[in-house]
């Protein structure tokens, strides 16, 4: 493992890092499986359709509490879920509803847990911000920025501890990088790499804000994945953009790990389309034109065109597909609707795993 | 007098004691160009510069602390926790350093440090963004904790804060932001430690702070239409606690009804009803009542969100308890 | 039975339970090569190797947060807090992640983490380095907070702890490791939320938990030379807290006193307090006292922190008042 | 400052950085006024003579909680402190006893603060841990690792926000970078650096060992200079056991960030001879022979070289330099022992600055 070595010891792996980048995202279109990619774009415009409905149900009133959309990084999550394996696990913050839904959570089920019924992935406990579905290894949904990463560190300690060669997936922003509770397990992920004993692959998705605060004004270096040096992980930077890009990167980064039980950082480069958050109505902090220019970039468009490319997609195929996902998301808002609140005894329940 | 919001009440204490004291600095997270989570500080970062309205990163411990190294040096730094939730994170700095530094160095500097935002339940925010954590640092000797239940009192508190010696935990409701109320023209301050009659009564005395003294002046009302008077105590601060203000009232009223937002178990209202026993236990009729939230981090889902939160209803419960003593919650 | 200290009940829970669990494992600040600030976990790293007692970076947010990730993945990570004082900096990932991550996520998960180490006072470490934290946490829904203050409870407490599906915040005192005391052969555990009476008397109920117990049991002997009996209890556990012993000891004593180490304001006395007066309102002859530390950050200086301190005469002197209504504490 | 910039942007800058380590401390013995020199070498055997009445008074009971002396690191606060102006400030951690000494705090009130005494530079409430003496722009003496450091960046930027030139200096040790407080108030240094708003001087005084865990097993990386490179914060590796080098190296970069109003850090090399405190005795995690090894870089010996070879020491000199020492550590000691308790009406003081 040069690569990774000059990764770990030597910084100056800026430079190749970058161009590594584009290599990637050239050489991706002749070495990926573009067939299996159809499946995963169909994934993307689903949930960039059932976003809409959760931002209807906010403005609806049935969704409450804080609502953060994926609109504009479908390419990350998806890209990188495509390529765990179904006993692998992950953690990510609260802009977590694609994440689930990519890993094959039921769309009732996740709207459901939005509209706060018994029927909801977390039985109307959490809510937008902690979607959890332990049985397909989602661990999570986390409100406070940056306090998740612990819990990934150790869980993928665990991973090897129990002698499995699972791999745990840990998703964060920009803005988490700048809190300890970023810095002191990443410490800990390099040191206990070293003994193979931390099978992580770190995905800051990259969105250029957070909340309000770009990174130029919250980071003092703007090289997110370069920070990962001063923990002796690896680390690259990618067009978060582009699923085929995620995808590959993904696949290399994910074996390697498994391989080696040592961590290893991605920095996506993506772009969030919507408001922070539902409040987030003004957004004085950037202006139309920016957000345009990165419409362009809109990763299902993107690989649309590569899959338009590859013959694998045609108008009336991409009919059929928006169709189905209008149809899903339907179908999600319906099953909310109709499911019952949680009961009143629920109030105290899952408080304990044991009374006393 | 005039009206003015809670809101209002906190950003133009905040203009005043910036244009009166360039020492005044405010630092916080999306103060600046995203204009404030509750728009508490819209349009501060073009009125004053970056120098002075600081926009800060993710990083509470880092930047409360920094403020704390401010404060010492004589800034007078005003922190926004854009919720009380995040202050877990700086809990350290504020407990260990912020408390403390003045005691430990033999009284060598002053720490004038107020931190601010909204504390206590918003609507289905769930459990990690629906805490009431006044009583984490009212335990604390060396801090001040104040909660201001009324835009008078927000102005006036933030004033006496802002112009102190000592750090300031300033616990605001993002329920009351929206709330007006008479607000006192000039350069009025509201001292610590002063409890004030919201409401006077004969029969019984309740004791809230924050959004709960609305709350139990509405049982008030309610309890009024039967002929019950119920004296409501706003108590302001927590830290000091006014002990002769409820004492006072108790020893006339001789029954006592506590309420806080909060998980009932070592929540505040128990150090309340301890001080009301030690100091009326020969005038008390009737065992004081605590009035709270339910003993579990809070729900998601709005059904279960309101069974876990204290409502006017249960205050007039409580209070017919102490009149009648019904019920078996102190058998 | 045979005797064993604190320190040796601890670590021969520990040794026990990673016997017959592989799932268990150590972490912490110096607990491996440098054999423990305490010698609690001395030699285990020799005897379990690295992976299972695992040296740590200073990162307490760090480490016990990725406890809690490890715990998740149902291992069953003991940490140890070199002293709690330092937990103040994982604050959040105990209060907002251990605590609510079962029930937020609706039951998917059981988070089986024990924090351990040493709480309250040494002998002149000052200010950041002398607190007693347990209300912090006996506030918090979702945690177990235990105090053991003898070696037999220790070693059942943390079986316990170390064999249930919840995070454990388990309160050692470093004044009471030499202690020894008689401890069970055999795989005993002592439940959590069971008080045990430590002492029988008529007269008068002292609570009392972690080192404040032995201080209590000597206060206790003291006041049966002038034949006054306190009934002494062992709370063993804040939260839960086990109001039924306590009710019913005080129903035939009519008296309570309740001790704690740390400042009186909000502190863990306030809801015992607070608890015995709405369960035995009637039947108390005289107000609840309390016996607190002052409410200031610990001096440095010897004389000044024995003044700090509570000690058995402040236990007598408040039994006396209890039983006389001397003294002005409820004028 | 292209030295500067190449080392914020460019963390290949290690190699750059340790050569510079090596020609500072060579460059150095011309350059340096010898003679102030011999002023330090007194300093710092007061320092160490100090520290063995400290660790005598904990023996016999007089002195109590922990106890964490200096002996060994002297060189490395004696050469900052060298070129710290007088109007300057400063924060360090708990072992702090040569630092109150350097800066001119009277040795018979650091030993009463010791004894716990009412005479004691924080009147008997601080210890040990916690000196404190604002009247020479010394700000503490703390005890939770890491936590004083977000203090010493605030206090820097209240230094240039009000207007004037001075700057701030912070010790901190190797165990405390792993910490969340270390790595928060540092990216906020190195954001508000950019402005000119932050003149910080850091020190890390590695001194290898953070209580009993080596740099090695805490630190995934063991260039602890180069953890800078991810807050931009421009960073140099030196030789602590050697005042000269120390001494230039904190007068060219002072100098540096006086202008600037940006942070820098030095990485300084050193060891501690002593146990981590006096609790410390049997040490289990370094044997005698390394200790032997690094007690012949003796920094006090060191300097005398240096001081011999200039003619400006010769064993009359030194002699009486002992003898002095000597004298103050006794007359210390007398002070704090016939120095009264702190009255007990001190409980209460310095608890708040104002009634209510
Ligand atoms: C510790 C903490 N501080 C502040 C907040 C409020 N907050 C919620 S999201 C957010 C921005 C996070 O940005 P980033 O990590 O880049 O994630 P993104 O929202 O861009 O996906 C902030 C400041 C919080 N939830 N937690
Ligand atoms: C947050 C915190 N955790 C643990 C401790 C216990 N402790 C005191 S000193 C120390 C080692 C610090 O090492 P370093 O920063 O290298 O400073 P040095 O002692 O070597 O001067 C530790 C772990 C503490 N005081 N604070
Ligand atoms: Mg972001
Ligand atoms: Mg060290």
């Amino acid at each position: 493992m040069a690569d990774r070595t000059s990764h770990n010891e030597n910084p100056g792996g800026l430079t190749p890092r970058s161009a590594g980048g584009q290599a990637v995202a050239t050489g991706v279109r002749e070495s990926v499986d573009l067939a299996s990619a159809l499946h995963w774009y169909r994934q993307m415009v689903v949930a960039r359709r059932f976003e809409e409905e959760t931002e209807r149900g906010f403005r609806r009133g049935k969704i409450g509490g804080y609502l953060h959309v994926y609109s504009g990084q479908e390419a990350v999550a998806a890209g990188m879920l495509a390529e765990l394996r179904p006993a692998d696990i992950f953690f990510t913050a609260y802009r977590d509803h694609a994440h689930a839904l990519f890993r094959g959570a039921p769309p009732g089920a996740v709207m459901a847990e939005l509209y706060g019924k018994a029927t909801g992935l977390a039985r109307g406990k959490g809510g937008s911000m902690h979607l959890f579905d332990v049985s397909r290894g989602f661990y999570g949904g986390y409100g406070i920025v940056g306090a998740h990463i612990p819990l990934a560190v150790g869980a993928a300690y665990a991973l090897r501890y129990k002698g499995t060669d699972k791999v745990c997936l840990l998703f964060l922003g920009d803005g988490a990088m700048n809190s300890g509770g970023f810095h002191e397990p990443m410490n800990l992920a390099g040191l206990w790499g070293k003994e193979g004993l931390c099978p992580l692959v770190i995905v800051v998705e990259n969105n250029e804000y957070a909340m309000g605060t770009s990174v130029t004004r919250s980071s003092a270096v703007t090289d997110l994945a370069s920070r990962f040096n001063q923990y002796a992980i690896p680390n690259e930077r990618i067009d978060g953009m582009d699923f085929l890009t995620v995808r590959q990167t993904a696949a290399r980064v994910a074996a390697d790990v498994r391989a080696t039980g040592r961590p290893y950082a991605i920095e996506a480069v993506t772009y969030r389309f919507a408001g922070h958050g539902a409040a987030d109505m003004f957004q004085p902090y950037r202006d139309k034109d920016e957000v345009e220019t990165h419409r362009r970039r809109d990763p299902i468009v993107t690989l649309e065109h590569h899959l338009r490319e590859a013959g694998l997609l045609d108008d009336a195929k991409i009919a059929a597909i928006q169709a189905e996902a209008e149809q899903i998301a339907t179908e999600a808002v319906q099953f909310a609707e109709e499911s019952p609140a949680p009961p009143p005894e629920d109030l105290y329940a899952h408080l304990y795993g044991e009374e006393t | 007098m005039p009206e003015q919001t809670y809101r209002d009440a906190i950003r133009s204490a905040l203009i005043g004691e910036m244009d009166r004291d360039s020492s005044v600095v405010l630092m916080g997270e999306d103060i600046g160009l995203y204009q404030g989570t509750f728009r508490i500080t819209a349009d501060l970062l073009a009125k004053y510069g970056p120098t002075r309205v600081i926009d800060t990163p993710i990083s509470e411990e880092g930047f409360v602390g920094s403020a704390i190294g401010m404060a010492m040096l004589g800034l007078r730094p005003v922190v926004e926790m854009m919720t009380w939730n995040f202050s877990l994170l700086a809990f350290d700095q504020i407990v260990n350093n912020a408390a403390k530094i003045r005691y430990f160095s033999g009284g060598q500097v002053d720490v004038p440090l107020v931190v601010r935002g909204p504390n206590g339940a918003g609507v289905q925010l769930s459990a990690q963004h629906s805490q009431s954590i006044e009583v984490f640092y009212a335990h604390v000797p060396g801090l001040r904790v104040v909660a201001p239940a009324t835009p008078a009192d927000a102005k006036g508190l933030l004033r006496t804060a802002i112009r102190g010696k000592d750090p300031v935990i300033f616990l605001e409701h993002a329920a009351l932001y929206n709330i007006k109320g008479e607000v006192p023209d000039g350069d009025f301050t509201v001292p610590f430690g002063k409890a004030e009659i919201a409401r006077p009564g004969r029969d019984v005395t309740i004791v809230a702070f924050s959004r709960m003294l609305q709350v139990a002046l509405a049982a008030a009302a309610t309890l009024a239409e039967d002929g019950i008077e119920a004296e409501v105590i706003n108590l302001r601060s927590l830290r000091p606690l006014d002990r002769d203000a409820i004492i006072t009232s108790v020893s006339h009223t001789h029954r006592a009804v506590v309420v806080q937002e909060e998980w009932k178990p070592y929540g505040a209202a128990a150090e309340i009803s301890a001080t009301i026993m030690e100091g009326a236990f020969d005038l008390l009729d009737a065992p004081v009542e605590r009035v709270t939230g339910a003993d579990v981090p809070m729900p998601y889902a709005r059904n279960l969100e309101l069974l876990a939160l204290p409502h006017e209803e249960h205050i007039v419960a409580a209070v017919r308890r102490t009149l009648y003593r019904e019920g078996a919650s102190h058998a």
